[in-house]
């Protein structure tokens, strides 16, 4: 679908900023064909889902789907997701313990701060049998959602970009993927236990590409995600990532 | 021109309160320039500030030409302000401000153009003899210059009362006599009102024709220079007026041993005083041609007030007893007052021998 | 010196051109929202000095409102603040992202600071002056014109000095809603992604930023202290 | 008034101990960032003054140098300078997370606010008192200890109470090290978790709290202007 | 006890540099209270705040208590400062101690008990009068109860120098007088040095012993008060004597029509001078029996200038021409000094027929 003397579009997308390379081949890519991909950084994750509904801006790619339909439902926004993009297992690491089997009494355990790592930190919590969650909690629990810890674990909760730096201080800590990759982490080899990409399990933290409803059909954003899912942008993806983040598309 | 009424005012604070002013009466004429004296202390600051309000009184009413400032919209008080210039004690130049800046500050929206200002500006230092410092700042001013960038400040406006709070006290005598007749050739030329507070009796004598004396928050006595110092009743009054004339002086001097022993034997040490043109009377050449009696002056003084002599002199007169007491009784025909200090001949003091009034 | 670059500064070379953008988004959010925060903060400061008991415009009511609507801006968090005002902000700048996005919220936690700040240079001016002042038939609003603001410029300049360093560190968070600038890319790339040498850079640049509106302000102080 | 509570602040009742805990939290580390910083800041604003060209303690080198790291310190964004001093901080107090490690960045990061502010104050006070003393042949350290922090202890004091608003606003960022207060609860359930009632709540608990700050220094300010 | 050698200061600002003080030397005794007056703005705060190294001088030497100033470490001159008590023309009380804390600054590391501070403070405080604002703040004193307080807080240190720069010029006379004996006493009980700098030569009169006379950053004329109220050299010594003696006024007094009027033909006006033993004598009766003439004393001033009679008078000679010549020979023998004024026998006046010196 490449018509050479299209008018000249502008979408505006909002990210939060982990992806910034591989959006950069995107827009490289778009520009071809004369659509300028205007990349807007967030450093939190709330104002790219409002900018996104008031009309800021055309798209976002920040977000999982868990985190997306509790937004919506939240605010009772008028969004829908148009791709997959990428999805980011979370994990376990530790510079004291070598498996979780060590874990004792009352181990200090650091988990994001924020609304969508921290439920998704829990979840992966109870996956590795260390706590329950209240039954049908949902995909984004918090701390007082925790209904047995039978280790007395200590849940600290920190900014996501703060945990590699106090790991020091901790016995386990939950670090997500791309914070661990900037901090010299490969997630697959260096943790000590990792969410299982392929399980159903994962399926909600899948991150998507929004829109405002009205724009799902527009030619250009459908362009966006064709180029994002094509077989090249894999490669980026592989390359840039190595491995630790996986296409989901 | 400037009335108060029944004016009191009281200064409250954490641990106690203080009546500054004690339901003072005041009446300044158009045109008069009125001296105010009293100790350190006694509410002449507080006075002066009421009458331009910049002290609220506690109780009582304030009258400047014609205006009861004490009933006056805000707008109306500054209008009046306006022409009622006031010399502070601590001068309060503003430091931004260099001397040609502080003086023009009253000038804005006066209605002169720039160079109109400037040439005022510059007359006014002129007058105080600070052309030289027209771009120091205040920091950079001795204190008496302070004090006659605060003055040329208050003339700026051409006010019509001047309220002055000791506007010469950090000058010397020369600045301090060219200020006084610069005063008073505007008083003279514009019938500019100038109240005047001082410790200097000095400026009192020099330029004031009205003078009240103020102790503790009241106005103890209060009346025409000339006659307040002829014939003063109160006894702060005394005590002013006889730091001017120097008597505290004599009693010191005559406590003296050396002096003491320096009367004999039928002589005597009296203190003549005479106001006006009893002065010009050759009353000593009279009475030596007359009783043979030698006086000879020891000490004392004789001024003009106001272009009046007035005086009093410590004498001592030797030539025997009875040409002696002859010669009091011709100085007292002749409105002299005499008051005997010390009386060798019958062995008794002024204390128990009184003659005339003691002034 | 390139192969300096390459080995110590690794990243710098490559993110070169954000850095650049980055200042500049620096440059301009300090820049606007100092000028509409001295705007704003210093008539209010001047408010609350001149309503005070006891003043030249006392008047209780203004100033205790006015105080508090000063210590509701500043006990706010910012980010909260940056949330809470959003329809404020699209309705004066017509977007809440971006460079513009960014300028209402600074503006509103900046302006109370230099309110703040006004008002504790104007308190120390010599009550003596004032009261030469009004003895001069000043009106009030000359006195704040021709005394309050001339005796105090040059607190006034050092408290503005304060103001606009501080309005740098404020700027950092912008990046919340995407303004950017360089308190953003550092915490961004030193912070976020770890590259170390880019927030050393980033940090020397702030540095230099800082230190030249302080020796700017200390400056100005200078020349007008004579 | 339970009703009430259950009809407008729906999440009030469930979350009310952890708000208790936040108000401990801010508390604590107000208090305690705000001794600290105190106690180094008035040393600081200090030196910043008595160091400088014609005042009693000149020495240029101090001064430029002193001058110098307050900047660094205020030109850095609270976050980065969070990371920036990791070390230190693990150093100091052991850890670097909890209310400890928030107190080492928030001391770092209120002190030279504090040094700032003591210099502006100490700065105005009248040359002529610094005089006298020295003519009756105090010594520099007298003359700090017993004029300048006597005469400018008003301005101190409101020095100090801006000071501790501005950290009530810093300690909001403590959340980050996991280190609680208001700031942070403000921002994780009223921004994140959309819970308007309680971010309403804890702004009012803020607000009620910067109130008492500043009406406290007020009230010492009246008490010593006599 | 204070020397100061070629000391020169000189101010410089961005507009100009203003040379305060131009190499001058000084010398004041152990014991002695020396005074310096001038015009305003003549450099004597400059100056006295160089003697206390307030003010570093630009060159120069300042000895005081046989120790180099200007040589010594910081520690050194703290330790010297302490002993040398100033006070200041703008009195530069602390606003946040009240009276006593005021005055009890200096006493701290004194080694005095709390009691005794208090009790000297109190002390000081009756000295100045002020016993009843022990606990008032500045803010609320008058200006000269901080003078006072000032005072105080200079003397509660024993100094062995006291350096005032107007110390008195808030005051009223009254409490100047008991301030300045109160100075004298110290002075003479405990050998105080004190420079004092005034604009009042009545304060130089009472108690100075020297005298510096200071023009344009000069000293111009220096000695014995005794001798430099006698004797002036210096124009401007003369100007600042006259203004103690009022003598001024005499020319302005002369200067009026009626006073000229008052002159008739075969009178004589004269001013004449006399210092010391010469006022105790009867010259007037003398003359007046002697040669028949009258002599009206029109104007005048005879004051003791510690303890010593020095004065001058204008008086009319009446009584023929060859009379009042021979009279005036015969006053001239006896040391006394003629001056005439004015001579209608001859149609001559003052400037073309000088008898005596012009003082
Ligand atoms: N800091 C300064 N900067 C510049 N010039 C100054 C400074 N201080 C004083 N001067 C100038 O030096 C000269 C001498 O000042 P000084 O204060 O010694 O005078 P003074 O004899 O004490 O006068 P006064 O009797 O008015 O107090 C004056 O011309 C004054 O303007
Ligand atoms: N703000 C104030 N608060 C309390 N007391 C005050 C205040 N201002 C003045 N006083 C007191 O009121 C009295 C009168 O003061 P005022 O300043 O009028 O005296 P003054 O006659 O001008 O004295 P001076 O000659 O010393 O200047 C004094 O006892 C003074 O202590
Ligand atoms: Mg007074
Ligand atoms: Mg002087």
């Amino acid at each position: 679908a490449t018509t050479g003397n299209r008018e000249k579009i502008n979408i505006k997308l909002g990210v939060n900023g982990a992806e910034h390379q591989v959006w950069d081949y995107v827009q490289k890519k778009l520009a071809e064909e004369n659509i300028e991909l205007e990349i807007i950084s967030f450093s939190d994750y709330v104002r790219p889902n409002l900018a996104l509904a008031e009309g800021e801006i055309d798209a976002n790619a920040f977000q999982t789907i868990a985190y997306f339909d509790q937004f919506k439902a939240d605010h009772n926004l008028d969004l829908v997701s148009i791709g997959n993009t990428i999805l980011a297992p979370m994990a376990i690491y530790s510079e004291k313990l070598k498996s979780l089997d060590e874990v004792k009494e009352g181990d200090k355990v650091a988990l994001p701060n924020d609304a969508t790592n921290g439920g998704r930190g829990l979840i992966l919590l109870q996956s590795a049998g260390l706590i329950t969650l209240k039954e049908g909690v949902g995909l984004i629990p918090t701390i007082k959602d925790v209904v047995e810890n039978p280790k007395n674990l200590e849940l600290i909760e920190l900014a996501a970009t703060q945990i590699p730096r106090s790991l020091a201080d901790v016995d386990i800590a939950i670090i997500n993927n791309g914070v661990a990759i900037e901090a010299d982490f490969s997630p697959t080899e260096d943790s000590i236990f990792i969410e299982d990409a392929s399980s159903e399990d994962a399926k909600p933290y899948i991150n998507i590409i929004a829109v405002k409803s009205k724009d799902k059909d527009k030619e250009a954003l459908k362009r966006l995600v064709e180029i994002y899912q094509e077989e090249a942008t894999k490669e980026v993806i592989d390359e840039v990532y190595k491995g630790n983040v996986v296409p989901a598309f | 021109m400037i009335f108060l009424q029944q004016v009191s005012k009281t200064y409250v604070s954490k641990n106690q309160s203080v009546k500054a002013l004690k339901e003072v009466n005041l009446h300044v004429s158009q045109g008069e320039i009125f001296g105010i004296v009293g100790y350190s202390g006694a509410g002449k600051s507080t006075l002066i500030r009421c009458i331009n309000l910049l002290e609220r009184p506690t109780t009582g009413k304030i009258i400047v030409d014609q205006k009861e400032l004490t009933g006056l919209s805000e707008k109306e008080l500054r209008q009046s302000r306006k022409k009622i210039g006031m010399i502070f004690q601590h001068f309060n130049l503003m430091k931004a401000r260099n001397v040609f800046q502080n003086i023009a500050y009253p000038l804005k929206g006066s209605g002169l153009s720039k160079t109109e200002t400037e040439t005022k500006v510059l007359e006014l230092l002129d007058l105080v003899g600070l052309k030289d410092k027209v771009s120091a700042y205040p920091s950079q001013l001795s204190g008496g210059q302070k004090q006659r960038v605060a003055i040329a400040r208050a003339l700026a406006n051409d006010p019509k009362v001047l309220l002055c709070d000791e506007a010469t006290s950090a000058l010397d005598p020369q600045t301090t006599k060219s200020i006084l007749s610069l005063l008073k050739q505007i008083n003279e030329k514009l019938g500019l009102t100038i109240v005047i507070i001082t410790h200097e009796m000095q400026v009192i004598k020099e330029i004031c024709h009205s003078v009240a004396l103020m102790e503790d928050g009241n106005i103890v006595e209060c009346g025409n220079v000339l006659e307040i110092f002829s014939y003063p009743k109160a006894q702060i009054t005394k005590e002013f007026i006889s730091s001017v004339f120097q008597q505290g002086d004599i009693y010191k001097f005559i406590g003296k041993e050396s002096f003491i022993n320096g009367i004999e034997e039928e002589e005597m040490l009296a203190k003549i005083s005479f106001v006006g043109q009893r002065a010009g009377q050759p009353f000593i050449s009279k009475i030596s041609r007359l009783f043979k009696v030698d006086a000879s002056i020891l000490f004392g003084n004789i001024e003009s007030i106001q272009d009046v002599a007035i005086g009093s002199l410590v004498v001592k007169f030797s030539g025997g007893k009875g040409n002696i007491l002859k010669s009091i009784d011709y100085l007292q025909e002749h409105t002299v007052q005499v008051e005997v200090i010390k009386d060798v001949r019958v062995h008794t003091d002024m204390a128990t021998q009184p003659h005339g009034i003691i002034s | 010196m390139l192969e300096f670059i390459q080995t110590w500064l690794p990243n710098l070379m490559e993110l070169y051109p954000d850095l650049l953008k980055a200042l500049y988004e620096t440059l301009i959010m300090v820049f606007m929202a100092g000028i509409v925060s001295t705007l704003l903060g210093i008539p209010i400061g001047i408010a609350l000095v001149v309503t005070r008991p006891g003043h030249i415009l006392e008047n209780q009511i203004v100033y205790q409102i006015v105080g508090k609507i000063i210590n509701v801006f500043r006990s706010i968090p910012f980010i909260i603040l940056l949330a809470a005002i959003i329809p404020i902000t699209r309705f004066i700048v017509g977007t809440t992202i971006g460079i513009k996005g960014a300028l209402v919220p600074l503006v509103f936690g900046a302006t109370p600071f230099v309110a703040r700040q006004i008002e504790s240079v104007l308190l120390d001016i010599d009550s003596g002056v004032i009261e030469a002042a009004e003895a001069m038939g000043s009106s009030p609003f000359e006195i704040i014109y021709r005394v309050l603001l001339v005796e105090g410029r040059a607190g006034i300049i050092y408290a503005l000095t304060i103001s606009m360093v501080s309005l740098i560190g404020f700027s950092a968070m912008a990046g919340t809603v995407g303004g950017g600038g360089l308190g953003d890319f550092a915490i961004r790339y030193g912070y976020q992604y770890f590259k170390t040498d880019i927030m050393i850079v980033t940090i020397i640049i702030l540095l230099v930023l800082v230190n030249f509106v302080q020796g700017l302000g200390e400056f100005i102080v200078k020349r007008i202290n004579h």
